[in-house]
């Protein structure tokens, strides 16, 4: 039972491969690391499963269907949420309006009854708005929600952005570097809200660059380096592996003669 | 002997002094000008010649002693909609008697129920399009377009007897696709086969191409039916291609304006006129001329004669009539009106609220830049 | 036969002033992501200075040419430095909001300087003084071609083949390409936007500025609605090319021309225009990239 | 006292009149602009509505709130054909596009005069009461606001703001913009035939390049992320050269670009700035 499949993805860009014949799944009520230095690949990956890119070769399944070729809205609309490594949020939105975009799937009411402001639109409004409360203050931003979004924290931003993911209740959650920017104290306040999300019957696919987060984080992990799958299993095995220990220390051994 | 006589003077007095008057004092006339725009440049020739007209008659008290016209002038920029706009502030002004205004046919039409509507005199003095002037509300001081064509066609094919035409025509004006089938029928009555009709479009500026195309047609006269743009550009670029042939052309040329551009190709090209500073000669028209010359620097075309007659007309209705009068008042004594006393054209009959202006002359430029009768 | 060739020498000479005015007109949009409505108002401007020169000033052609198209080329640095430079602050080029805040500064400047060319030639259509000008007539057997002709066709070659040399051979052309694409990333590469995209609306300027000039004397028609005419020939030319393309911006011109004077010629000059406007909708929906452009593209 | 409201009524009620007839077309400009298309086909729909709702009125007994309908059907119907074709653009070619079909809007209607009355236009002796054009401007101000507050209006927020996180969010932004340039259609078509029925007569010229852009200056001048950013913008469109006869009749086009320079430099995002007002009250 896999909730995603890929078979042999390659992506590339005007003859650098990105993804090179990468295979992996992701088993419900998970929460999956994808770990790999800078460049590895990572946030191609995110982009190919969410349909913003599509794969020159392989397959990508999303709870049985093949999505390969599908469009972002219609991955969407199969159970998939996301956030961007960059928090991506709307101009001018306050954090309200942010999670009740998020909420679009389930909108529940036809065009003409939001023109004609029917009874059923505005009922339909009300709950859309009372369920977007509900998870801002999952997040901890309920006070916020009439806040313009753009002048709130980063930190703040990023929970928003989750809170946004949620509103389509998706299957399958991808968070991309959720962590980043974040001090530890807040780093580990996003570790207990993916873990109560799995509780609740939610599956997480997770990038992350931070081999403790993921360590703490995550029931089981792949990691890659120059696009290729170099090991994957549980966090300690795999942070263990040596190749994984040359892809980054030696790299980071690099960087900083580089920078000296 | 003596007797009849002083009698005959007491009764010329007698009709020489209205029986009633105007109250001293300022009657005001809106105008609608198109002063900015894509007609400015006959826009600011029509406005210009009311604005003499209502300096003459305040000056020479025509409507009695201290008795003036005041022209209210508004913006159309020859817009309909703005021109409704201004229309409307202009009638709202209940002060207002009578207003003037309009270049193109399709804003006069669309201020005419205006009018009608508000019981405002309306005397149009641009557009041409048949059927404006409805009695006793809105008139016309232009005459309608085609006689002065059909005259002029007679009168060359009389003269010069050409046995092919192709005809130059603006197919996007309804006004010269008018004047182009008065004339076309008149040549082909005459004789003279159609062997082209070369269509040019109102924004068109280059006529190398059409003019090329006419000379192909190889014609004994190429006759122009467009504005005054297209028509100088078209004269310019057949000249400019070498055709020395006959040409005609019509009265928008005429304006001392298009020599200055043009310059010798338009030498010995015929247009028909009603009114022309060089070669209209009634002491009327004279007088016209000088002062308008005196006031703005330059003589006057036909625009500014036609904005110079609306304002006349406007003021004779006003001295008909007594002490303090209406809109209502002054439309019925417009209406009575048959014979402009003021005119520059030498007669303007007006039948119906649409006058008519008899087109006698057939001018032509000369290659240093005079207007004269034309000879073939 | 004679006609044919008379008439495709004649589309030509017209489809080089939509050629000129377009590779004016596509060097902002390229450059700096505007599409801007004021640019038929810089060749009437530079029309009108052009004319003055020689009317009030009685400077000799060639100097008047160059007068007109320095006023074209600094009416436009006016109008992107009060216009379009306060709104550069939204960020890279082709940004929706600041392409959409450009497009309504240059209605405003178009109305501005339109308005303005009025008051300057008195609301009428001018010329330049007959004689000021080259008049001689080339004769080739049965076919001739006026000196102005020649002249505008020589002008596109000149112009187009100098635009393509600058944008392709130059450092100046890269930066520009530069600046386009990313101003403040430019600005981090050592290219000084600012100098860059003041020369680039100066070069726009004056070459839409020269079509102006040569328009207004070949049809001996110098007013405020000048431009305008050229202004919907030069955006189709355009498109049609590839808007970052001086060859296609040419070739497209030549091709407006031609297909407009032969519409007019041997089909319905009605529909004339017609024809060339559903052209650059054709061009639009398959070839949006313009005649030399790669077919395919992706959405952003 | 009575008659200098009765005269202020008389000389500026057209000018109302024309500023809410323009209303709707900046309404029309700002339904697809506030899904991220900046089209300028709103001319085109307002010709489709115009000339068959003076079509209507002069061959037909239909009343005036069917004609209406139908104008604003008929803009719909254009603007989904069109929106088939041209939404496989991107931004920016589709701009272009839809000024390539205002101008081709022009050259069919010339030479189809059975239908348009070619360059001689319609006349409509056909007056419109403001009461009517006032009332449908409110009904449809009204559904704007509705849609705004809508799922729709927030989604067509976010597919302008940012495309790609709308459609990871599961929002087609084809449908919406489907949507959003069929409900541009139907005002624009509304508007079409409110114009012809001010106007009295419909011609070329009335749907032609000179409407695009003073309707896209009149929503980025009112503000184009606020649903009544557009009436005001067009109220403050038809008003400036009234105001500006008054003070500088000569120049008064220089003027107008003037102020709308001046508004567009030193508040880009129009008047009426929802971001703005509520970054202020954040700054509170």
């Amino acid at each position: 039972m896999t909730l995603l499949a890929l078979a042999d993805v390659t992506k590339s860009f005007g003859g650098v491969t990105a993804v090179g014949g990468l295979s992996f799944t992701v088993r419900p009520r998970h929460v999956v690391g994808l770990m790999g230095p800078n460049g590895a690949g990572k946030t191609t990956i995110i982009n190919l499963i969410s349909g913003l890119l599509h794969p020159d070769a392989g397959t990508i399944r999303l709870g049985g269907q093949p999505v390969t070729r599908a469009r972002p809205h219609e991955i969407a609309g199969g159970g998939l949420a996301r956030t961007y490594q960059n928090v991506r949020l709307i101009s001018g939105m306050t954090a309200l309006e942010q999670v009740i975009v998020g909420s679009y799937l389930r909108r529940g009411t036809s065009l003409l009854a939001s023109i004609l402001h029917l009874p059923a639109a505005r009922a339909a409004a009300r709950a859309t708005r009372a369920d977007a409360m509900d998870l801002l203050a999952r997040v901890g931003m309920a006070d916020r929600a009439d806040t313009l979004a753009e002048t709130l924290s980063y930190g703040e931003q990023r929970r928003i952005e989750i809170a946004r993911a949620l509103a389509s209740q998706p299957k399958l959650l991808l968070l991309d570097e959720p962590t980043a920017g974040m001090n530890a104290a807040e780093s580990a306040e996003i570790g207990r809200l993916v873990h109560a999300l799995r509780d609740d019957g939610l599956t997480v696919l997770m990038v992350e660059h931070n081999m403790r987060l993921v360590a703490d984080f995550c029931e089981h992990v792949v990691v890659m380096n120059f696009g290729r799958k170099i090991a994957e299993g549980p966090p300690a095995a795999c942070i263990a592996d040596p190749a994984v220990q040359e892809a980054y220390f030696g790299k980071q051994r690099d960087a900083q003669r580089h920078r000296a | 002997m003596l007797r009849r006589t002083l009698a005959a003077l007491a009764a010329a007095a007698l009709l020489a002094t209205p029986a009633f008057a105007l109250d001293a004092g300022a009657y005001k006339v809106g105008f609608v000008t198109d002063n900015t725009g894509p007609l400015a440049f006959a826009g600011m020739s029509f406005s210009r010649g009311a604005e003499l007209a209502a300096a003459q008659i305040s000056a020479g008290g025509y409507m009695g002693i201290g008795t003036k016209l005041e022209l209210v002038e508004k913006e159309g920029a020859g817009d309909a909609a703005r021109s409704i706009q201004s229309y409307n502030q202009l009638i709202a002004d209940r002060s207002v008697l009578a207003t003037s205004c309009c270049i193109l046919s399709p804003i006069a039409g669309a201020l005419k129920p205006i009018a009608l509507n508000n019981k405002v005199p309306l005397v149009i003095y641009g557009a041409t399009a048949p059927g404006l002037p409805s009695l006793p509300y809105v008139y016309s001081v232009t005459g309608l377009p085609g006689p002065a064509e059909v005259a002029m066609s007679k009168h060359i094919a009389a003269q010069a007897k050409p046995q092919t035409v192709a005809y130059f025509v603006l197919s996007d004006n309804e006004a010269f696709q008018a004047r182009f089938k008065a004339s076309q029928a008149a040549m082909e009555a005459a004789g003279a086969k159609t062997v082209g009709v070369v269509n040019v479009l109102s924004a068109d500026t280059d006529f190398t191409a059409p003019a090329t195309q006419a000379i192909a047609l190889k014609p004994d006269l190429m006759m122009v039916y467009t504005t005054q743009s297209p028509a100088a550009g078209i004269v310019a670029a057949v000249r400019a291609r070498g055709w020395t042939g006959m040409m005609s052309a019509n009265d928008a040329i005429s304006p001392a304006a298009v020599f200055k551009k043009i310059g010798p190709p338009l030498a010995g090209v015929p247009f028909p006129v009603n009114f022309s500073p060089d070669a209209s000669e009634t002491p009327k028209a004279k007088g016209f001329i000088e002062a308008y010359t005196a006031k703005h620097g330059s003589a006057p075309d036909l625009y500014s004669a036609q904005g110079y007659t609306a304002i006349w007309l406007i003021a004779q209705g006003l001295k008909s009539l007594p002490g303090k009068p209406t809109r209502e008042a002054l439309a019925t004594a417009l209406s009575k009106i048959t014979v402009l006393e003021h005119d520059v054209y030498g007669g303007l009959p007006i039948t119906g609220g649409q006058a008519e202006t008899r087109y006698t002359l057939f001018l032509n430029w000369t290659a240093d830049g005079k207007i004269t009768a034309w000879k073939p | 036969m004679e006609l044919f060739f008379a008439q495709l020498l004649n589309g030509c000479a017209l489809g080089a002033l939509y050629g000129l005015f377009g590779i004016g007109f596509g060097l902002v949009f390229a450059t700096m992501g505007i599409l801007n409505a004021a640019q038929g108002a810089y060749a009437s401007w530079a029309a009108i200075v052009a004319m003055y020169a020689i009317d009030l000033l009685g400077l000799p052609f060639p100097v008047a040419v160059l007068v007109g198209i320095l006023a074209g080329g600094m009416v436009a640095v006016l109008v992107d430095q009060i216009g379009f430079e306060p709104l550069r602050r939204f960020g890279p080029g082709l940004h929706q909001a600041a392409m959409l805040g450009a497009l309504i500064t240059s209605i405003a400047f178009w109305i501005m300087l339109e308005s303005a060319a009025g008051f300057a030639t008195g609301q009428q259509s001018l010329a330049f003084p007959p004689g000021s000008y080259p008049a001689a007539v080339f004769h080739a057997g049965p076919m001739m071609l006026p000196a102005m002709q020649a002249i505008t066709l020589a002008g596109l070659v000149v112009v187009g083949g100098g635009m393509h040399w600058i944008n392709t051979r130059t450092r100046f052309g890269a930066a520009m390409r530069a600046v386009g694409w990313d101003p403040v990333a430019a600005g981090l590469g050592g290219v000084n936007a600012r100098v860059i995209v003041i020369a680039t609306a100066f070069l726009s300027g004056g070459i839409s500025g020269f079509a102006g000039i040569l328009s207004g004397i070949s049809t001996a028609n110098v007013s405020a609605s000048l431009g305008q005419g050229l202004m919907l020939k030069g955006f189709a030319a355009v498109v049609v090319g590839g808007y970052d393309d001086i060859r296609g911006t040419a070739i497209a011109g030549l091709a407006l021309g031609v297909l407009e004077v032969f519409c007019a010629q041997y089909l319905s000059s009605s529909w004339r225009d017609g024809f060339a406007y559903a052209l650059l909708l054709g061009f639009l929906m398959l070839r949006p990239r313009g005649l030399f452009g790669s077919a395919g593209f992706t959405r952003a | 006292m009575m008659d200098i409201v009765e005269d202020l009524w008389a000389a500026y009620a057209s000018t109302l009149g024309f500023a809410m007839v323009n209303a709707f077309f900046a309404l029309a400009t700002y339904a697809t602009l506030s899904a991220g298309i900046l089209s300028f086909g709103a001319v085109t729909f307002g010709a489709a509505g115009g000339f068959l709702g003076a079509q209507m009125v002069l061959h037909s007994t239909v009343p005036l709130p069917l004609i209406f309908l139908a104008a604003g059907l008929a803009g719909a119907v254009v603007s989904l054909l069109v929106a088939m074709i041209f939404l496989r653009l991107e931004s920016h070619w589709m701009a272009l596009a839809s000024l390539a079909l205002v101008l081709i809007t022009r050259v069919v209607v010339l030479n189809t005069p059975d239908l348009t009355g070619g360059v001689n236009g319609l006349s409509i002796p056909q007056p419109l009461p403001l009461e009517w054009l006032a009332g449908l401007l409110v009904v449809t101000v009204g559904a704007f606001y509705a849609l705004d507050r809508s799922w729709y209006g927030i989604a067509a927020r976010a597919v302008r703001e940012d495309t790609s996180v709308a459609t990871c969010m599961g929002i087609d932004p084809r449908r919406i913009q489907l949507i959003a340039m069929g409900i541009s259609g139907f005002v624009g078509g509304l508007g079409g035939v409110m114009m012809a029925l001010m106007l009295q007569f419909v011609s070329p010229d009335t749907f032609f390049i000179h409407v695009a852009f003073t309707m896209i200056a009149g929503v980025v001048l009112g503000g184009s992320h606020h649903w009544f950013g557009p009436v005001l913008g067009a109220a403050v469109f038809t008003a400036l050269p009234t105001v500006m006869q008054a003070f500088i009749p000569e120049m008064q086009d220089i003027g107008n670009g003037a102020a709308l320079l001046l508004i567009m430099i030193f508040l880009p995002r129009g008047l009426l700035d929802p971001r703005a007002m509520r970054l202020r009250r954040a700054r509170k």
